[in-house]
């Protein structure tokens, strides 16, 4: 099979899936879960396999797809891998199976339709990385909605109903105004250029003027935004990571908050460069509050998944600053930092499912001195939140510290040119550093030290199927944090076209 | 000569006729119960067939000059009406007295046949009046619950009073040109006098009636929720099909100038937040379905913005995914005893731990209809709302798709309802007859081919 | 002003008087009855035309206009009948079950 | 002299059948018993019927006495005197009295408006013999006998409508019956 | 080689952390561990030993070793890579060998605790983490030590974790230190845009070069300068020593005395090419130096927990280290830190085996007359106090004179007024560890009588270790290591004039630690009703440094609470809960009222519709009026 077919085959799997779990009669649970399980596995060797070819020293598509869909629009099925998508393809592919195994015992109810949406919600992420025609793009971002809407809903926990419609209608209603956008662009792609088109290689062939450029870039950013979340537009999240069961939960933080911030960085910026370097300050500003602000909520919260949610909203701050920070290390840095981020979240959250199932309360004050009762789960949960303090040698740390000295790069020439502004931002940003510490420390203080204190002891420490999900994940982290040079590598022609396409203004009477 | 055009250009109108003389006969010899439906489904089937081969063959002919011609175009929209038609008739049996039901919806069926090939305001009058006068009494069918009179007399008041309107305005065009062809509308909408502009106001608002858009829509929630399911599935989908695409016929390649752009925008968009907004707290299925097709009526006019070119490809996709999404619901809709028990949005509370199949069928019908993707639903929206782009109004566009993100709540409940609620308490709930699995099958059958093909689909309108 | 003026006039007043029985009257014939007014009124706006513009098409459809008159009136007819069994009353304000 | 006379007397009487038909048609709006109603309307159509002679359509004149008078408000009326004994004498206006005839005015002149404007005058005269019955029903016939064969067919539909709700109306009647 | 220097700890922490924990089920017995955990440290002591042997034999020529390519972006290269030069040499020396000695020490103090494994995998972490710091050749290695050290002390100091107090003072740590962190990153920052790399021999290379960059030099060094006072707890990040005093005391003495609170102080020399072309920095290191070394003498006069006395002495030493970083005297710092690695090491073990004997009595108002009980521990802990307050010849006493010398004459900021304040706190120096000495060792007990009777002297292992560090203590000031890092870090100039002072100066010095000496002997001799009669005369001034001038509160008051108050009142309750989610939820509230007022518009009744449709006609008609 072709490369391109691997990749289709990758994206297609879940389908595959959903199709197997259908099939397998409700009163046999058991062969439910080992078929999601395969399936996932098989799916992230196919990944793997693709990400060892991957050339890295090749610009553009690789294992490209391009079929006519609605040809008479210009709508073409186009899929291909670049260094924009790669990481995060390899991403969601790793994690899918963790999640799968992580769901074995914690979820009891409607099986088959459960690993049915997680497959659904896995086919919609991977289409949204790998598209690379905004008709698709828009399709598969959208169809993400249902399954996601139904894990939370269904499986959800006491005030899930609230969560859940939270969640739909702030991303729908991001994703509508994006809609209009969408349309509007590629009409006026085709009134000036005359190629009617979706595929993301002509439509950063449009020129649009600023004000055009500007309400478009607020169309898309918004529906971008709404997802990575970026204060103010994050109350959702709290809320839906609360009440999603944990998949639900590891699902958000490990993959889906990342079709924001990759939306940002495959699309809002390199699209509407004008609009963007005229708005930069605005949305960096906006960055560093979500790093500051979603630190100080999470250093005043009593739910542990209330933590790692408000954290998710500071960590990716980082990531949007870093793309902002029109610098290659700073957005090196960002892409890093999404993966870093998927896995301690997801892994977090994992680790808080874990912990759940065993003593069903998420109240931190229930809980103390783990480490004499759950030694194991101690050691992975101590890492996994050194890691997201950004400890060096973790993936946290790689994608800080790239990200806080990109962002400083691209200030310090400002500042010498008279506009402070940049450097004060990214003077701030690096106080997230204390923060993270402080706010993660009280976590794992009141969690892990003290006094032994939960409900239903005697408690049991991690089983085998547990420990691997756990001991995969930290080994992914410590990869990340001590050998980035190979990943990076991957993405460093992505991240070079996007400074490129960034920092070249298309407004209509330049030249190209 | 002209026998054998007469003959080709209007088979599917004779086929339905066939089908009408023949149920009749059928219910003067008593046999009508068990094979009436039979019967008329053969013919309907045989007239969509025969519409397919002949658009696809690109068959057009003027059979009666100035007044009924067929082209390729029309006769596939014949076709796709035709066979969005199968479906009812599989969901009535044994709901309805087969006989009747199946002469009246034929005759309706012709009517709308009719609508599509009409050339001149009579024939346009006597296609809308066969459209629609069956149905008063199709309504009426639903003898199950005593409010389907009234039902039945509110549509059929406002019916007739959307046919004066109609007719006045045709009277007025008529003073105008001296001409009742089709074609002096698109003429009439580009003059500038009074009598042409009043013309075509009253003509465009009789449309508007009878399609249900604020503020003439009053009649369609009662009128449906009156009705009997598969009923309200054929109004919902069918004479909404006609109208509309009578309504384009109409307009043919005129483009839409203001001021009459502006009602053209106004309304539908008042219609589209109006019903979205009102479906949300709609305590039956079918008032809801009322409310939002009163909003999907908006969407379909707003079509009318778009440039001409566009236009038919853009409704017809349309009504294709939006029919067969609510045929679909309609037929999973799961049999009650008791009518009015049988749509009642509370009992469908935990649905999906009754009936899966059923409960999925629904959630993927109101998902197609909320317009999200992977669904149909989402490929016409995008389709009508870029068309209405294309025609440089953005300002509408936008509008038009915050009003369609108010929809999205009050279909999401419906699926929380099934999904996510308690299990409500229902007195044995008869089990799905097969004819209505078939029927929602074929349908879904359907919205994967549009779906997964939908390029292939609008290419051929 | 000249006769056309002056027998359009008539026909816009009939059907609007038509129309505004409907929503004033509350007896269901009367109502019925008015429905048919509005449609006189159009009969009369056609005919003129047709005389003015001296073509027959106009004639014509006045032909179906009776035709389709009678059919609705037949219709309804026994909706009423059904409706008066029910609700024991012509009130038309009566029937307002359903709503919402 | 006569000519005039008798152009001034024709124009007198459409004038007085105008008047007459409004006449009729406002009553309708007045009246409280549907019987007087129904004759207020029987007058409103016989004084179109007269326009409608007076333009020269003399068949249109005797099909709308014939159809209309003869056959619809005949069928109504036997309902009005069958219905009859029932009517409680309820209010004559709906709630909507007022805005209903501030409708009306608004619409008249709306309307009254938009169709206000010089019209071309009339090519033919009235009582032009081209406008007989004969040459009509050869353009019936002839260009529109399409027209007239659909008539069939939606009178077809009608009967079976018409069949199916007296129907319906019957297995109420049992339905009650039955308790 | 220098991999394999950094890497056996490594080594010894995977394999006590895998095996002897509870994580790996507690495989193996103590014995592994001891020596899995002190071999280890042992082995690469001997390596760093043998590194200095072909230092010498390369000439002095700095050893590079390049791991491997962490991260190559652009043209930025990020590399792993080690670099060993006299300076690095000095403290790998330090850090394995007063490491390793510790290690030892603990086997025998740590016996019977049941973390015993973990203790080791944490302390052998520890020591990986600290040659990563001192060995790194760029200062992003430099940081990961940084960091990393940082986390083993927070680990160690939180050892008896079911203790939340413990675990308090860890977090504490952390936090302040990262506190300077933040300042260490943007310094890095800032030194990376001016200078396009991070290694360090490149960058004083730079700035030692003809042209410097175009940056203020002052800026980096004030930057490096905040990361460095919150590793080596300097006013005003020097909270969180005193608590650290919570974890083992061991851990108190490698980790809180010996080398990672140092590490700033190496900083701050191996940067000292930046330093010199950075007055201002320089000068602010030096007061802030003083200015601590000060306070925290002044504070440990009146500590009665024997750790907190040590503690707040060790803040103040390294504020003398600050001083001679502060007027240029790098070698002269690298001295003292050697020595007092030594004697302060050997104070903190000392206490450590008292400590052991009381069975884990801290407090000093709860000793006294231990001398003849435990004799050996006696005479260790009196040498190294001699040591500290500057008797000659023991090793402080050269150490220390020559910093005070440097704060009087040195061209690079030296002022008698600095010497001035330096004296006065090697008196109290002097002082408060003669009380300490005193207190715990003479006069008569005042123990409780269990407590009494188990008194015992160590095992060889503990006392082993106490005589060896008392050697050094006394003999290390022979070492010369100003003048063996004079070739790399030259000493200041001192203009002529001053060289009259010297010798004036010296004795002085010597004075001043026998008149410490002499005071504490007077006032806490015998039944110490003096000390007494002293406390209640200065009451307040009591309570004031008892109360260790209540920073702690005052940074509770300023920046905890605000924050916390901000946080939950502002962001969550006003931001999140109010503003944000109430505006939705408004939102929401208008679709339902709306929702519902169009139910109500549908009455049922016809007359109604009716109504909509003729408004709806003669609405369009008159709108369809418009450009007629």
């Amino acid at each position: 099979m072709s490369d391109a077919g691997v990749l289709n085959a990758v994206l297609f799997l879940p389908l595959l899936g959903i199709a197997a779990v259908m099939a397998v009669p409700a009163s046999n649970p058991a062969l439910v879960r080992r078929l999601a399980l395969v399936t996932m596995i098989v799916q992230f060797v196919l990944a793997a396999w693709l990400y060892a070819r991957f050339d890295s020293t090749r610009a553009g598509l690789q294992f490209e797809t391009r079929l006519p869909w609605i040809a008479q629009w210009g709508v073409y099925y186009q899929i291909g891998l670049d260094g924009y998508n790669v990481l995060l393809v390899m991403l969601t592919a790793f994690l899918g199976p963790l999640v799968v195994a992580g769901a074995f015992t914690a979820i009891a109810k409607d099986e088959k339709l459960f690993y049915a949406m997680v497959f659904g919600v896995q086919f919609a992420m991977l289409g949204t990385f790998v598209a690379q025609d905004l008709f698709v793009f828009y399709f598969f971002w959208e169809t993400m909605l249902i399954p996601m809407f139904l894990l939370i809903g269904i499986w959800g926990g006491e005030r899930r109903i609230y969560a859940t419609l939270k969640f739909v209608l702030y991303t729908a209603f991001g994703s509508i105004l994006m809609l209009a956008a969408v349309i509007y662009l590629v009409w006026s792609l085709q009134k000036t250029t005359g190629i009617t088109s979706f595929a993301f290689s002509d439509l950063v062939k449009s020129r649009l003027p600023l004000d055009a450029q500007s309400l478009l870039l607020a169309a898309f950013a918004l529906s971008f935004a709404i997802k990575v979340p970026m204060v103010p537009l994050h109350t959702w999240l709290p809320d839906a990571h609360v009440e999603a069961p944990t998949t639900g939960s590891v699902i958000l933080a490990g993959v889906m908050l990342k079709m924001g911030t990759y939306g940002f960085m495959k699309l809002g910026f390199p699209l509407f460069p004008d609009a963007t370097q005229l708005y930069t300050p605005v949305l960096m500003a906006l960055a560093v509050l979500s790093i500051v602000y979603g630190a100080c909520l999470a250093l005043v919260q009593d739910d542990i998944k209330k933590i790692i949610a408000y954290s998710s909203i500071s960590h990716l701050g980082y990531v949007m600053l870093g793309l902002l920070s029109v610098d290659l290390v700073g957005i090196q840095g960002a892409i890093i930092q999404m993966v870093s981020h998927g896995l301690v979240a997801g892994g977090l959250f994992l680790m808080v499912g874990m912990i759940y199932e065993r003593c069903h309360t998420r109240e931190l004050r229930a809980y103390g001195g783990l480490a004499k009762l759950l030694p194991v789960y101690s050691v992975f949960f101590m890492i996994l939140t050194l890691a997201s303090v950004g400890l060096p040698t973790t993936s946290g740390f790689t994608g800080e510290f790239l990200v806080l000295l990109g962002a400083f790069r691209a200030a310090w020439p400002l500042h010498t040119a008279g506009n402070d502004l940049p450097l004060v931002l990214a003077v701030v940003a690096v106080s997230g550093v204390v923060l993270g510490a402080l706010y993660m420390l009280r976590f794992a203080l009141g969690f892990l030290y003290g006094a032994p204190r939960a409900p239903h002891q005697p408690l049991v420490d991690l089983g085998s199927r547990e420990k691997a999900i756990l001991a995969l994940i930290v080994a992914a982290v410590f990869a990340l944090g001590l050998f980035p040079d190979e990943p990076m590598a991957k993405t460093e022609l992505a991240a070079k076209s996007y400074r490129q396409l960034v920092t070249t203004s298309r407004l209509p009477g330049g030249t190209p | 000569m002209i026998g054998a055009t007469v003959f080709t250009a209007m088979l599917p109108e004779h086929l339905l006729l066939l089908g009408i003389v023949g149920v009749i006969a059928l219910e003067i010899v008593g046999r009508a119960e068990r094979a009436a439906l039979a019967f008329a489904f053969a013919c309907v089937a045989a007239a969509a067939i025969a519409a397919l081969r002949l658009g696809l063959d690109g068959y057009s002919a003027t059979a009666f000059a100035g007044q009924f011609s067929v082209d390729a175009s029309s006769l596939l929209v014949k076709a796709m009406v035709l066979a969005l038609a199968l479906p009812v008739l599989m969901m009535a049996r044994g709901e309805l007295p087969e006989g009747e039901f199946g002469a009246l919806l034929l005759s309706s069926l012709y009517g709308v046949c009719l609508l599509q090939s009409a050339d001149s305001f009579p024939m346009l009058f006597l296609g809308l009046e066969l459209m629609s006068l069956p149905v008063y009494v199709l309504v009426l069918l639903a003898y199950r619950r005593p409010q389907s009179a009234e039902a039945a007399l509110k549509y059929l008041v406002l019916g007739g009073t959307a046919t004066a309107t109609f007719l006045m305005g045709a009277s007025l065009l008529y003073g105008s040109g001296g001409s009742l062809g089709i074609d002096a509308f698109a003429r009439a909408l580009g003059a500038s006098d009074g009598l042409s502009r009043a013309a075509v106001v009253l003509i465009v608002l009789a449309f508007f009636l009878k399609g249900a858009i604020v503020p003439f829509h009053a009649w369609a929630p009662d009128a449906y929720e009156g009705a009997s399911v598969p009923v309200t599935a054929y109004m919902a989908t069918i004479v909404k099909a006609g109208v509309l695409l009578a309504v384009v016929r109409l307009f043919g390649r005129a483009q839409l100038a203001t001021p009459m752009l502006e009602i053209f925008a106004a309304l539908p968009l008042l219609s589209i937040v109006w019903g979205n907004l009102a479906a949300m707290r709609q305590p039956s299925l079918r008032r809801m379905i009322a409310y939002s097709s009163i909003a999907h009526a908006g969407y379909l006019f707003y079509a009318l913005l778009g440039d001409a070119a566009g236009r038919l490809q853009a409704v017809a996709f349309y009504l294709l995914a939006y029919g067969l999404m609510n045929l679909l619901a309609f037929a999973a809709l799961p049999a009650a005893e008791d009518d009015v028990e049988r749509d009642r949005l509370d009992n469908l509370k935990g649905l999906f731990h009754r009936a899966p199949y059923a409960a999925l069928m629904l959630a993927i019908a109101m998902l197609s209809l909320a317009g999200i993707p992977p669904f149909p639903g989402f490929v016409a929206k995008f389709l009508i709302f870029r068309n209405v782009m294309a025609a440089g109004l953005t300002t509408y566009a936008v509008l038009g798709l915050v009003g369609s993100y108010l929809g999205i709540y009050f279909y999401l409940r419906l699926i929380q309802f099934m999904f996510m609620s308690p299990d409500a308490q229902i007195s044995g709930a008869t089990p799905r007859r097969g004819l209505a699995v078939a029927a929602s099958a074929a349908c879904l059958a359907g919205a994967v081919l549009i779906g997964v093909f939908p390029g292939w689909v609008i290419g051929g309108f | 002003m000249d006769r056309t003026q002056l027998l359009i006039g008539v026909a816009v007043a009939l059907f609007s008087l038509g129309l505004v029985g409907v929503i004033v009257r509350r007896h269901v014939l009367v109502m019925l009855m008015c429905m048919e007014l509005m449609l006189n009124g159009v009969n009369l706006s056609l005919v003129t035309f047709a005389q003015q513009t001296s073509t027959t098409v106009g004639a014509v459809l006045v032909f179906l206009i009776f035709v389709v008159a009678t059919v609705e009136i037949a219709l309804a007819i026994p909706i009423v009948l059904l409706l008066v069994r029910t609700k024991r009353t012509l009130d038309l304000g009566a029937y307002s079950d359903l709503k919402g | 002299m006569i000519e005039t006379l008798l152009g001034n007397a024709n124009t007198l009487l459409l004038l007085a059948c105008c008047a007459g038909a409004l006449a009729g048609g406002a009553l309708m709006l007045v009246l409280r018993q549907p019987m007087r109603v129904a004759m207020a309307l029987i007058a409103t159509m016989i004084f179109l019927a007269g326009v409608y002679g007076l333009l020269g359509m003399h068949f249109i004149a005797a099909f709308q006495v014939l159809i209309y008078v003869g056959a619809v408000m005949l069928f109504m009326v036997y309902v009005i005197m069958l219905l009859e004994v029932r009517e409680s004498n309820g209010a004559r206006y709906s709630r909507l009295l007022l805005p209903g005839a501030a409708g009306l005015l608004v619409l008249l002149f709306v309307l009254a408006a938009s169709v206000w404007r010089p019209l071309p005058s009339p090519k033919g005269e009235i009582g032009d013999a081209g406008y007989g019955i004969a040459a009509f029903s050869a353009d019936f016939l002839g260009e529109y006998w399409l027209l007239f064969e659909l008539t069939s067919v939606l009178l077809v539909a009608a009967v079976v409508a018409a069949l199916a709700a007296i129907r319906v109306g019957r297995q109420a009647a049992e339905r009650r019956a039955n308790g | 080689m220098l991999t394999a220097i950094v890497l056996l700890p490594l080594l010894g922490f995977v394999l006590n952390g895998l095996l002897a924990t509870r994580l790996g089920g507690n495989r193996v017995g103590p014995r592994f561990v001891s020596v899995v955990g002190c071999g280890l440290p042992i082995a690469s002591f001997a390596l760093v030993v043998k590194a200095l042997l072909d230092l010498r034999a390369g000439g002095w020529a700095p050893l590079v070793e390049i791991a491997y390519r962490w991260a190559l972006i652009g043209d930025n290269v990020f590399e792993i890579a080690f670099y060993f030069d006299r300076l690095s040499a000095v403290m790998a020396l330090v850090v394995t060998g007063v490491g390793s000695v510790i290690h030892v020490y603990s086997i025998g103090y740590m016996k019977d605790d049941e973390g015993y494994g973990r203790f080791f995998a944490y302390l052998n972490l520890f020591l990986f983490f600290m040659l990563l710091l001192v060995l790194g050749r760029s200062l992003l290695v430099l940081f990961v030590g940084w960091e990393g050290v940082g986390l083993a002390s927070y680990l160690l100091i939180g050892f008896w974790f079911h203790d939340l107090a413990n675990a308090r003072a860890g977090k504490k740590a952390f936090v302040t230190n990262r506190i300077g962190d933040a300042g260490f990153l943007l310094g890095m920052f800032v030194l990376f845009q001016a200078v396009g790399t991070l290694d360090m021999d490149r960058i004083n290379a730079a700035f030692s070069g003809p042209t410097l960059p175009l940056i203020s030099a002052s800026l980096v060094g004030v930057l490096l300068f905040i990361g460095a006072t919150g590793k080596s707890a300097q006013i005003p990040l020097h909270v969180w020593l005193p608590d650290a005093m919570a974890g083992p005391t061991p851990v108190s003495a490698l980790i809180h005395a010996a080398t990672m609170v140092t590490a700033g102080v190496y900083l701050v020399a191996r940067m000292s090419a930046v330093y010199l072309h950075a007055p201002e920095a320089s000068a602010l290191i030096a007061v802030v130096g003083v200015a601590t070394a000060f306070f925290a003498a002044t504070i440990a006069i009146v500590q009665t927990d024997i750790k907190k006395v040590l503690a707040y002495s060790t803040i103040s030493q390294l504020g003398f280290m600050f001083l001679a970083l502060g007027v240029g005297a790098y070698g002269v710092a690298i001295f003292h830190l050697v020595t007092h690695a030594f004697f302060k090491a050997c104070l903190f073990l000392g206490a450590g085996s008292v400590i052991h004997a009381l069975g884990g009595e801290q407090d000093l108002r709860r000793m006294g007359g231990l001398a003849r009980r435990i004799p050996l521990t006696f005479w260790t802990f009196a040498i190294a106090t001699a040591a500290i307050a500057g008797i000659p010849p023991l090793a402080g006493f050269f150490s220390k004179d020559e910093i005070l010398w440097y704060a009087f004459a040195s061209t690079r900021g030296g002022s008698p007024l600095l010497w001035l304040v330096a004296a006065a706190t090697a008196l109290m120096t002097a002082f408060y560890m003669f009380r300490l000495l005193w207190l715990a060792f003479f006069g008569r007990s005042r123990m409780t009588h269990e407590v009494e009777h188990h008194v015992h002297e160590s095992p060889l292992s503990m006392t082993g270790v106490l005589v060896l560090l008392a050697t050094l203590s006394a003999l290390g000031g022979f070492i010369a290591v100003p003048h063996f890092l004079e070739t790399q870090l030259p000493l200041p100039p001192v203009d002529g004039h001053l060289h009259a002072y010297e010798t004036p100066l010296l004795v002085i010095s010597v004075v001043l630690a026998l008149a410490g000496l002499a005071a504490a002997a007077w006032l806490f001799g015998g039944t110490a009703e003096r000390a007494e009669r002293l406390r209640a005369r200065f009451a307040g001034m009591h309570r004031w440094l008892s109360g260790k001038y209540f920073v702690d509160e005052l940074y509770e008051r300023m920046l905890g609470r605000p924050l916390a108050w901000i946080s939950d009142r502002v962001f969550l309750r006003f931001g999140d809960r109010a503003l944000i989610d109430g505006t939705l939820h408004g939102l929401a509230a208008i679709a339902r009222g709306s929702a519902a007022v169009l139910g109500r518009l549908q009455t049922g009744s016809l007359h109604l519709y009716a109504g909509f449709v003729l408004v709806g006609i003669v609405g369009a008609l008159l709108w369809s009026w418009r450009h007629v």
